[in-house]
């Protein structure tokens, strides 16, 4: 059996999903079940595409026609395979999950549509990372980023979707036709638009050119990506769409983004200036500090999330940016481990970040609400979600042995290993970026203490959080697998980090697994710096807890607990009582006030004795500082500039034919 | 025999049309017509990919006529499909009467048959004729409605298209008067085929002069800026089959003559012609682009879009090179297609809204899903996103440009298209998504409407991943004439 | 093989070592307070009985809480014990390749992380306030360790902790720079903040708005709060040992002769005992600082964390 | 007779193709405004007849009597039909003022020997020095057509431009083709007739010839 025939497996069958969710769509809860159970036959097939190239099988398909850009068609290496199982993972949980949770609309909007873009845009995803051909990728990739945007408008009766959904697709439009430019520049020097042509096509080019196709493929993807300040879409997009879509667009599609970074610099472009690896690290770190700050902020459960995606892919970027910066100095061993933890990254975040995606998608499922304020107490009302979310909390805030620790502890060691640069200046810049990491990290486990503290402890803070139900079935099992494969990919990190190395050894040139990893522990290369297991530490927490449970019951002898209020200070409590997601943060606020600007005011409604106040009303903004600055201004200078040169056609017939006559003049009288 | 045949079929249906006495028969006689056509031209499209030109009398056809011939017709028989349901509603909503329906039919198969002339005359005169026949003749569908608006509109189409047109003759004039020197004044001088084989020898000064005049007179009827303020009045007036046909087919006949000179000009003053396309190409782009951004009108939405896309067939011939050539061409079919889609759904949008205005338009989504879902297709479509077939075209043409490394070129293009996609989708999105418009019925208009929408759809659709051999191979052929090869 | 064996017994009696003195060090702090506040004080043995008393007492819960509330004594006591496993306490030998102190560093975060929680759980807002608080604090103090560490890291060419010791412990002085001290400096403060002391937190206080500590472990009683108590103590003592054979590791056991470990736990407690007074006097000289001027201390222990990184290079 | 002569005869009408151009411009009433233009149709149609005359050239006769015929006897009536018809005040009532529109007109005049001038220079054949003035009379057409307020004188002053394009025609080449001729005065006389309609229909919409008041339709 050959990867050819399970990918076309995977078209196929995802085709037929989206042609079923069409066909069935008058029976809402069918169409549901078929075209989302073939959305996870076709992942399910993808994750054995991918399982397959990485075991050492390409795959190779053409399709049968030829275009002015040559053929096009798909094939994956080592690296392509990497990001499809990721994908692919990621993709049959969030299917599974959407069984259940399509029914949030039914009767509400068409399920048939939902499947449909679902099923498409799983496609797309699998072809961006499989294209062949530049312009076939672009092609495919645009048409992820549309079916994506379809998806953030589904509900487009809401208030303010559309445009949510508008500054989406414009800001990834413009990124890609930064990355068309780049990639069309490649296939002129290449002399062909196959993918095939173009590794090492970077030696063909002049520098000068080189460093601009860098800036530009930076912009475009960065965009995708959500570094900042590019990132302002994806706050409002990724919330916007349906949760099972937003796990989908954090989780993944972000990473294709990722992927074509690492897929243009290390292979097509290749590594020389060590300027390209500071300025990634730059705007990594900014994105990774300023990601997380922002996410403390938001009362919005999917808000939080998604701007911790930018946070993540902040770090994720550091990794890259590190290894980029190595591969200058051609240390390919460090580039290799830093490159190692940074696809170790993506593949964690997609785990975690879908299960925390779903697990919001279930809050909102069961309370109809994703505002922090309005939930609590839900950990007794869902169980289950709340388990899942809460491993999910763990893996995000690297709390060992979980998966999110491993890859962080893995950028780190790569980070230390920066007393190897010859240059000095290098030397010292690279602890800043350890530094900004490491208050990245803490303030993450700030977030989502916060997080998973408002939202599932304490009492409920509304009606609808006081009636929640656990969610169906389905649900639970496609958000679960991803909480356990946090669980999983981080214990037995060990094992999986040979194949992420022979995915990386092509593109630095160098094999660092065997000296990373022997038996169950996991080192950085140069021999003896440090070393860790998550595994062992795994087995530790496993034995240490029961065994501390067990002394502690016995010693002292058993013991009753009664249950009685919390303590009241002797007037009862309410909901009211509680601290709010705004509260918790607001020491937060105060130290980086510099940073969110916020703008705090407080209206008192005064009787007619000054003393004696009606009511108190306190609002709080954090000045959304990129859009304010950056984006607002463009836009008004364009419609201004639009609205002068709109005077023109002022319906004067004469003034038209003014114009002809004029433009005829000029020319006869230029070029006679 | 075949052309006279051919030519014929539209007059003929015309004829039999104003003898029809209910709205069955001209609808069903008007199809057949527009089928007939279609047929045959298809037919003689394939003669001619077959074997090579065909030439006598006064006819004239190479691949380039063929190609135009086969766009023509096409989008013709899609805008006469959609106009059963639309005039019948009209005639329902009391808007016309049948008679007026009769009229309407009538004037369109005339249209028909100018345009027809306009690719298949050889002699540049007659096509002269030709074009200024479609101005005098659309201009009646142009004002068919015969309210304020739709008068002016007309008016201001037929002064300002009758004076480029008037540019235009005296271009063609010149360019006569440049090879008398060398022909003679033999009765054929004006034959483009007796011209492109002497073009060598011609008088650059006159051909400049001509070219210019020429530029500026047909560049009136393509509607370069600052030639197109006619256009959005036209457009956003005429019925909307109609505007289809005008944005489809008709600028593409005006392009195609400008091409027949471009073609002359450049093999005996090189690179002048093309300068002068790459320029009206940028400006028409960047104008169009002004107005899209403050557009309140989604009809005079489409019509700048027009403008916006005549600009970028224009930029791509002004690159020129394979991919230029190859890019404009595919790009001239691939915004017939999408356009006449887009129209084809706004007429849906005027009918069910009863207005205009973008602004009174809501949740169209909710209202009118099928429609919703072609328009904004089509409006991705229009704007240059895969996988859709203009998206291929811009490439080509962005290809050819960074290629012959017209780098600042490509630049402005580049950034206008994408301020063209972000104004589009803003409007589009405004008019598709949120709660719907008060007192508007849910539901679509007549199913029969989606024929020719689905079809167009699909074929953009299908040609965004995939161009059929027979049509590349023809376009490489197109290409050829202009001394460009892949 | 049997290197692994005694390494695992060696790592397991420095932590039973470590949660033995725990209560014992917490005694003798309060005690030297005691005595510069003129006061008699309690025995120094006190907390001891103190933790005994409250494994013998039966437990009220809140009936907001969830598992949350009811896991964390555990969890956070566990935690503490593994990352006491990875510690070299009298003997540079541990359990050391299962993590350095970066994972020990996180360990330590993870007691955090669950005891911030079930300060929320009970939905009082003294635990929600005190969990801010905390969480506020550890922001700042945790990068700010993980810096000094990196520092010796840099300073040492290792992060696990065994090496570190050992590696200064033996080669001393020449391994002496600006960076150690800065590090040492930087910890010291980060110390401070983590275990809740005076100036940063006051850990006898109970007046709700000014205790952050107390505050997330307010609801606890019987078994639960002790364990709670005496993981705190735990970590504590924690602190000063990584503080102690990290920064200064002289003294402590290279190899498994009776003398040198014996020297060992010497020096061990020489410098607990040490770092307990300077603690004492602190606490019972300066007063606890109002909460947003915090920062600006921990601020100036995570610049110095960073200095000593940077310094590493540059001079 | 002679060569030097005829030339001076064509020259001569061509001139007076010209004046009749600038009279136009400078005419204040619908009916001057038509008389000029007959009498300048009529200079054309006879510059034809000598041209025809100077060239042996059959067809160019033809073309000299539909030129009298179409444009010195149709037109001008259907014109003259049309403006009684509507019944509008006779005044043309321009944008721009006739003395200010005669300098500019002499200004267009200029331009168009300049841009002529190469061609001129090349000097084949003995009428060239007409395409300036045909030049000349197409932008003044045109210059009417903007500075003029009423429907019917932009109608005039596109007819105006043909003339010129005519002058150009037979002065350069002796005359197209002849089925080219046919198709164009069959053309010039269809628009003609077809703006008259919509100058009916628009003072039947706006009860007013002055297209000024058309400005519906704007951005």
């Amino acid at each position: 059996m050959d990867a050819d025939l399970f990918f076309i497996l995977l078209t196929v069958t995802g085709t037929l999903g989206a042609a079923s969710a069409v066909a069935l769509r008058k029976w809402e809860r069918a169409c549901a079940a078929v075209s989302f159970g073939a959305a996870a036959l076709s992942a399910l097939f993808g994750t054995i595409v991918a399982i397959m190239v990485l075991t050492g099988s390409p795959m190779n398909i053409q399709l049968p026609f030829d275009t002015p850009f040559g053929y096009f068609g798909f094939s994956l290496d080592r690296l392509g395979g990497f990001f499809l199982l990721v994908i692919s993972i990621v993709s049959f949980a969030v299917s599974i999950y959407s069984i259940g949770y399509s029914r949030e609309y039914d009767g509400k909007y068409s399920i048939a549509l939902l499947g449909l873009l679902f099923n498409a845009f799983l496609l797309a995803m699998a072809f961006v990372v499989s294209a062949n051909n530049a312009i076939f990728f672009l092609i495919v990739w645009e048409s992820m980023s549309l079916t994506s945007y379809l998806l953030v408008v589904y509900e487009n009766r809401k208030e303010g979707i559309a445009s949510s959904g508008l500054l989406y697709v414009v800001m990834t439009h413009l990124g890609t036709a930064l990355i068309m430019v780049a990639l069309i520049m490649m296939g002129i020097y290449a002399h062909s638009f196959e993918f095939s042509a173009y590794s090492g096509v970077g030696a063909l080019m002049p520098s000068v050119l080189k460093s601009t196709l860098f800036v530009l493929l930076f912009i475009g993807f960065g965009t995708k990506a959500g570094i900042i300040p590019l990132h302002v879409w994806l706050p409002y997009a990724h919330p916007a769409a349906p949760s099972n879509v937003s796990a989908l667009m954090s989780g993944v599609m972000v990473k294709t983004a990722v992927f074509m970074l690492i897929r243009t610099f290390f292979d097509f472009l290749g590594v020389t200036d060590t300027w390209w690896g500071l300025l990634v690290l730059l705007v990594a770190s900014i994105s990774a500090l300023l990601g997380v700050m922002y996410a403390l902020m938001e009362t919005d459960i999917k808000r939080v999330l998604a701007y911790s995606t930018v946070e993540n892919v902040g770090i994720i970027l550091i990794g890259m940016g590190a290894a980029m910066v190595f591969e200058s100095y051609h240390l390919d061993m460090l580039a290799g481990l830093a490159l190692i933890a940074t696809l170790l990254h993506v593949m964690n975040h997609a785990f975690f970040k879908g299960a925390l995606f779903m697990g919001a998608g279930s809050i909102l499922f069961a309370t109809h609400t994703k505002d922090m304020e309005k939930l609590g107490g839900l950990a007794r009302k869902m169980k289950w979600t709340g388990i899942i979310f809460f491993i999910g909390a763990l893996s995000i805030a690297a709390i060992p042995p979980f998966n999110g620790f491993v890859s962080e502890w893995l950028i780190f060691q790569s980070l230390l290993q920066s007393s190897q640069i010859p240059d000095m200046t290098v030397k010292v810049l690279l602890p800043v970026t350890i530094a900004i990491l490491a208050l990245t990290g803490a303030l993450a486990a700030v977030c989502f203490v916060r997080l998973f503290g408002i939202v599932f402890l304490a009492k409920p803070r509304s009606e609808q959080a006081e009636h929640a139900e656990e969610v169906p079935r389905t649900m639970l099992i496609g958000s679960g697998l991803a909480a356990i494969l946090c669980i999983v990919t981080g214990v037995f990190s060990f094992a999986i980090i040979p194949y992420v190395d022979q995915v990386t050894t092509p593109l630095v040139g160098a094999s660092a697994a065997s000296s990373i990893v022997n038996g169950f522990v996991i080192s950085p290369t140069n021999d003896q710096f440090s070393t860790m297991s998550p595994f062992v530490l795994a087995i530790l927490i496993a034995v240490m807890v029961p065994l501390v449970i067990v002394i502690s019951k016995r010693y002292g002898g058993k013991r009753k607990t009664v249950v009685g209020d919390t303590w009241d200070c002797g007037t009862p409590l309410t909901a009211r009582n509680q601290y709010t997601g705004t509260a918790y943060s607001n020491p937060l606020v105060r130290v980086f006030s510099y940073i969110y600007r916020p703008r705090p005011e407080v209206k008192t409604e005064s009787t007619s004795s000054p003393y004696v106040k009606k009511r108190l009303s306190y609002t709080f903004v954090v000045v959304p500082v990129f859009e304010k600055y950056l984006y607002r201004p463009i836009v008004v200078v364009m419609v201004a500039l639009a609205r002068w040169v709109s005077k023109i056609q002022a319906g004067s017939i004469q003034a038209y034919l003014a114009y002809i006559f004029a433009t005829l003049v000029l020319l006869l009288i230029i070029f006679r | 025999m075949m052309l006279e045949i051919m030519i014929a079929i539209p007059l003929v249906t015309a004829l039999l049309v104003f003898i029809t006495r209910s709205r069955r028969q001209m609808e069903l006689v008007s199809t057949a017509g527009i089928v007939a056509l279609f047929a045959v031209a298809c037919y003689i499209v394939y003669d001619v990919i077959a074997d090579g030109n065909i030439e006598y009398s006064i006819w004239y056809l190479d691949s380039l006529s063929a190609y135009m011939l086969f766009i023509i017709t096409f989008i013709g028989l899609m805008a006469a499909i959609y106009s059963i349901p639309y005039i019948s509603h009209e005639i329902k909503e009391r808007e016309l009467t049948v008679d007026r329906a009769k009229y309407y039919y009538v004037l369109f198969h005339v249209f028909m048959f100018t345009m027809l002339m306009v690719v298949i005359s050889n002699n540049l005169g007659i096509m002269w004729i030709a074009i200024e026949a479609t101005t005098l003749v659309s201009a009646f569908l142009v004002g068919f409605t015969e309210n304020d608006m739709a008068v002016e509109a007309a008016w201001k189409y037929l002064i300002i298209c009758s004076v480029g047109i008037t540019l235009a003759l005296f271009g063609t004039i010149l360019a006569y008067a440049s090879s008398i020197t060398v022909l003679g004044e033999s009765s054929d001088a004006l034959n483009w085929s007796t011209l492109m084989a002497n073009a060598a020898q011609l008088d650059p000064t006159l051909l400049k002069i001509s070219f210019i005049l020429i530029m500026v007179g047909y560049g009136t009827k393509v509607g370069l800026a600052p030639m197109h303020t006619w256009l959005p009045d036209a457009h956003s007036q005429a019925p909307t089959p109609v505007s289809a046909l005008l944005s489809g087919v008709l600028l593409n006949c005006a392009m195609y003559g400008i091409l027949r000179y471009h073609l002359i000009v450049s093999v005996s003053v090189p690179g002048f012609s093309s300068t002068l396309l790459l320029l009206f190409g940028l400006v028409s782009m960047a104008v169009a682009a002004a107005f899209i951004i403050v557009a309140r009108d989604f009809k005079r939405l489409l019509a700048y879009s027009s403008i916006e896309h005549m600009g970028i067939i224009a930029f791509g011939f002004g690159i020129g090179g394979f991919l230029g050539i190859f890019g404009a061409l595919l790009h001239m079919l691939n915004h017939a297609l999408t356009k006449c889609l887009m129209f084809l759904g706004a007429g849906n949008l005027l009918q069910k809204f009863k207005t205009r205005d973008i602004s009174q338009i809501r949740g169209v989504a909710t209202l009118m899903p099928i429609t919703a879902v072609l328009f904004i297709a089509g409006a991705l479509a229009i704007t240059g996103s895969p996988p859709f077939s203009i998206f291929l075209s811009e490439v080509t043409i962005m290809t050819g440009g960074l290629s012959s490394a017209n780098y600042l070129a490509v630049g402005i293009y580049i950034l206008l298209l994408a301020v063209i996609f972000a104004a589009f989708m803003y409007h589009v999105s405004k008019m598709m998504f949120g709660e719907p418009t008060e007192g508007v019925t849910k539901g679509e208009l007549e199913r029969s409407r989606f024929l020719p929408m689905g079809t167009l759809l699909v074929m953009i659709l299908v040609m965004g991943v995939f161009i059929p051999t027979q049509l590349h191979d023809l376009l490489v052929k197109i290409a050829s004439l202009f001394q460009v090869f892949p | 093989m049997d290197q692994i064996y005694t390494d695992i017994v060696l790592s397991v009696l420095q932590a039973l070592f470590l949660l033995a003195i725990a209560p014992l060090v917490t005694g003798i702090i309060r005690k030297i307070k005691a005595h510069m506040q003129q006061r008699k004080g309690a025995s120094i043995f006190q907390p001891y009985r103190d933790i005994a008393k409250y494994f013998h007492k039966d437990s009220v819960v809140s009936s907001e809480t969830s598992w949350i509330f009811s896991i964390t004594p555990y969890i956070s006591m566990a935690a503490v014990l593994i990352a006491a496993l990875l510690v070299p306490v009298f003997v540079t030998r541990t359990l050391g390749f299962v993590g350095d102190l970066i994972v020990v560093v996180y360990l330590l975060g993870t007691v955090r992380f669950f005891t911030a929680l079930a300060g929320l759980d009970a939905g009082s807002a003294f635990g929600g306030m005190a969990s801010s608080r905390e969480m506020m604090v550890s922001s700042i103090v945790e990068p700010t360790m993980l810096l000094s560490i990196f520092a010796m890291g840099l300073i040492t060419g290792t992060t696990s902790l065994g090496s570190i010791a050992s590696a200064l412990s033996v080669s001393g002085i020449d391994l002496v720079r600006p960076a150690l001290f800065l590090a040492s400096a930087a910890f010291f403060i980060s110390t401070i903040a983590e275990n809740a002391r005076v100036p940063v937190d006051n850990p006898t206080t109970h007046l709700e708005l000014t205790m952050i500590h107390e505050g997330m472990i307010l609801e606890y009683s019987g078994k639960k709060l002790g364990l709670m108590e005496l993981s705190s103590m735990t970590r504590l003592v924690l602190y000063f040992t990584i503080l102690s054979n990290v920064f200064f590791p002289w003294g402590i056991a290279n190899d498994l002769s009776v003398l040198s470990i014996g020297a060992g736990l010497v020096a061990i407690l020489v410098k607990v005992m040490f770092l307990a007074l300077i603690i004492a006097i602190i606490e019972s000289s300066i007063s606890k600082l109002r909460l947003f001027r915090l920062p600006n201390l921990l601020t100036v222990s995570f610049t110095l964390a960073l200095l000593a990184v940077m310094s590493f290079y540059i001079l | 007779m002679n060569d030097i002569f005829l030339t001076d005869v064509i020259n001569g009408l061509a001139a007076l193709i010209l004046l009749f151009a600038f009279v136009l411009v400078a005419g204040v009433r619908m009916g001057q405004i038509i008389r000029a233009y007959t009498l300048g149709s009529l200079a054309l149609g006879l510059l034809a007849a000598a041209v025809a005359y100077y060239t042996k050239a059959d067809h160019i006769y033809v073309v000299a009597v539909l030129t009298i015929v179409l444009k010195v006897i149709v037109i001008p009536k259907f014109l003259n039909y049309t403006v009684d018809r509507i019944k509008v005040k006779k005044e043309v009532e321009p944008l721009v003022s006739i003395p200010g529109s005669l300098l500019i007109c002499g200004g267009l005049t200029f331009i168009a020997y300049y841009i002529a001038s190469p061609i001129i220079a090349q000097g084949s054949s003995i009428t060239k020095n007409c395409l300036a003035i045909s030049i000349a009379v197409v932008f003044i057409g045109f210059f009417v057509i903007i500075a003029r307020r009423k429907a019917m004188t932009e109608i005039v002053g596109l007819l105006m431009m043909e003339n010129g394009l005519f002058l150009a025609a037979i002065s350069l080449t002796y005359g197209m083709p002849m089925i080219v001729e046919i198709g164009v005065f069959f053309d010039v006389l269809v628009a003609a007739i077809i703006m008259g309609i919509f100058a009916f229909k628009i003072n039947h919409t706006f009860e007013t010839l002055d297209t000024t008041f058309m400005r519906r339709l704007r951005d």
